[in-house]
């Protein structure tokens, strides 16, 4: 969806204020909101790119004036809510009103290291071959789902070349929506500045995106 | 009593209602009785949480990539294995699972600066960066990186010459994109750990170069 | 520029809420920044390019977040202080500290209506022939300048044809930076659904822009 | 103390603290702030403010550009003129100027219905139409309308058969565009008077049709 998490290219936000290597947290309610949102996860209730859609269907404005785990936190909210782990009614009362519904159990103490350092791979075996090849130019389609979608506004309908096949992967647009791993191949595309902000991009400059099969079509070269 | 909080954008216009009702911000509320419904309802063990927690705090942090571009500084034969499976070579060190289960390790050349950055969302390698830094999450950061990331980087304090050419790494899919800076001059015979201390986090995103070790010298003679 | 501004085609925003047609203002502090605004205007101290830019200059989050009139206000006291005409601590503090800068002399109750209905045209005599016909095919050109532009993000980059040739008019992109009017032929260009939006686009829809010929180059018919 | 304005978005869930704080909201505080500072420093005459107001909350609205609609279904000459030069047409019946220095009439047909935007700012046409609603200078109008114009046309109830083209004028110029909605049936005859009360502003923006005077009839017999 074209919202407000497609940032790239966009203007206005100001400058970017760096910060020390030190500085893991910044208050105390974050490392809670990062806890919470990696051991909910962890129940198998919902996928990486659900929880992603539920984050940017946040309305834009909130979407902004929030800090990253603000949106974390209400992208939880919402995915709860939606798998009936927990009710609206719940959130605004801040209390328990209805029985838990039945999950898998959940993630003990001892499991962290483990889960964490095995994490959940997102690659499939290929059960075709891949349409591109490295050196190939191929052109990105334009698309604009109403749903989710990893292929960035500023890089639709831009002529690119294939650089790396990464291999087969879950193909996050259905995925994001329940249907299924829907696996396929993704490939690392290159684009020349000029190629996505016109004559007057930097012309040392050059992006990459990873892009699945479904995103491209051939062009002439 | 609502309140806006503290913006992606970095907005410094923005008003704040933090602690204006009582010592919380609406923010820390909301976290803290979500946090509580889920422990009643048996969703999740509060001592995960705080294993969670510890383990991005003292266990997962840049200092693990430093490791593996130190390695691969000084080992030519990890250097290889890394650029073509570096996922597996940073296994090697230990360093795997979340945020991490795809690697693709992007060398800085004399001729090529490489900067990575997510501008959908936040990806970022955690097992060998930990977090990501807030810059990092920032829409003027994820704005910004891939139509001006010489703008960008002079804002971190490194101005590369007009003939570097730059090469912007969007990370629109699972796989994490570590990059290894240029090894400084002068630094010859140093042991990986000595080496891993040049190593910053920022240098491993882009966002710097690895740390000069005359300017070591300097501080350490001051 | 990429601003909050820049609407078309985003998604997130929800559903549109008509209202009824006696509704003009809300809240008496609209009508104040209204009238104020038009008065200000009036002193000649700026042009409507470089409001516009004021206002889509503000940081996205703001923009987004306020409405419309309350756009206008935030864009007025950035095109004061940009002018001289009141500082940022006179803003702050609510209470003149300084003399006012000489301007031309405020408009009059009397002048009102008439200055209402002469209104500031935009069109210029023509100083050369248009480059483009009705009925040519033109692409828009793929261009991102930090500075204002009038040419929207969706409809870059985009083929479609000429339909009108407004005449010649002043040019946004310069006249909201102080160089001038700088006027162009200015054309309306329209667009299938298909071409801006892709193969899911409305299949009976047309969208037309007024486009300055700086935005445009001939393309295959 | 800061507060968080209705949004352009029309967000529901955004908080609002007007009056939070003895009655006025920041906003009105703030452009009551401006106005003195301008009417001490002699920048605006606090008369011409008001007589600015009393213009477009009595003298110019929506009743105009209804006019200028019926004059053209009831008058075949002043049709093709208003088609042929809208500015002049329009300037025939007294309306002109400000955000209407450059009119053009898009009539609609049996199979084309056209629509009017601003996706960049809220280009309006002032002298026919008034100050715009809310809903035309917000983003839910202004990034919809050229991407599901349909699916914004059903949520003012106005569902168009998929047969039916659309045409979206996006007024990115000083061109600005009347809407003139079909002269609904069983209005032959009629006066100019009775034809403009069928002539709503949101026909003339292209987020509706002109009013049945079945329907009308309708409600005078109930």
């Amino acid at each position: 969806m074209n919202g407000a998490q497609d940032l790239g290219g966009m203007m206005g936000f100001g400058p970017v204020a760096g910060e020390p290597e030190g500085e893991v947290f910044h208050a105390d309610w974050e490392k809670r909101a990062l806890a919470l949102t990696i051991a909910s996860g962890a129940l198998g209730e919902w996928n990486i790119d659900m929880s992603r859609h539920a984050r940017e269907t946040l309305h834009p404005t909130d979407y902004l004036a929030s800090s990253y785990y603000e949106v974390w936190i209400k992208g939880l909210e919402k995915l709860l809510v939606a798998r009936e782990l927990v009710t609206s009614e719940e959130i605004a009362a801040s209390s328990v009103l209805h029985a838990p519904r039945p999950t898998s159990p959940p993630l003990a103490a001892a499991d962290v290291a483990p889960t964490l350092a095995k994490g959940t791979p997102c690659d499939r075996p290929p059960q075709a071959p891949a349409r591109f090849k490295v050196g190939q130019a191929v052109r990105t389609l334009n698309v604009n789902p109403s749903g989710h979608t990893r292929l960035p506004r500023y890089a639709r309908g831009k002529r690119g070349r294939i650089e790396r096949v990464h291999g087969v992967f879950i193909f996050p647009d259905a995925n994001a929506h329940g249907l299924g791993p829907s696996a396929q191949w993704l490939y690392l595309v290159c684009f020349p500045a000029s190629e996505l902000w016109g004559r007057e991009g930097d012309p040392a400059l050059d992006v990459s995106i990873d892009a699945w099969e479904s995103y491209l079509e051939g062009a002439a070269e | 009593m609502g309140s806006v909080p503290p913006p992606i954008g970095g907005d410094n216009h923005a008003h704040r209602h933090d602690h204006d009702d009582g010592g919380l911000a609406d923010i820390e509320l909301r976290v803290r009785a979500l946090e509580s419904l889920m422990i009643e309802k048996g969703y999740v063990d509060p001592a995960a949480l705080d294993a969670i927690v510890e383990t991005y705090e003292t266990k997962i942090g840049p200092r693990n990539g430093a490791r593996v571009v130190a390695r691969s500084w000084a080992d030519p034969a990890f250097r290889r294995w890394l650029n073509e499976d570096a996922t597996a070579a940073i296994g090697s060190l230990g360093y795997s699972g979340r945020q991490g289960e795809h690697m693709t390790a992007v060398e800085n050349t004399a001729d090529v600066h490489n900067l990575v950055v997510c501008t959908l969302c936040s990806c970022y390698p955690w097992p060998v960066l930990g977090l990501p830094p807030v810059w990092y999450k920032s829409a003027p950061y994820r704005s910004r990186a891939v139509i001006d990331p010489r703008g960008v980087l002079a804002e971190f304090g490194l101005r590369l010459p007009a003939s570097t050419k730059i090469r912007v790494w969007d990370s629109t899919a699972e796989i994490r994109y570590l990059v290894v800076p240029l090894r400084p001059a002068g630094t010859e015979g140093w042991s990986e750990e000595r080496l891993a201390a040049l190593v910053s986090r920022d240098s491993m995103v882009g966002a710097g170069l690895a740390t000069d070790p005359a300017s070591l010298a300097g501080e350490a003679a001051a």
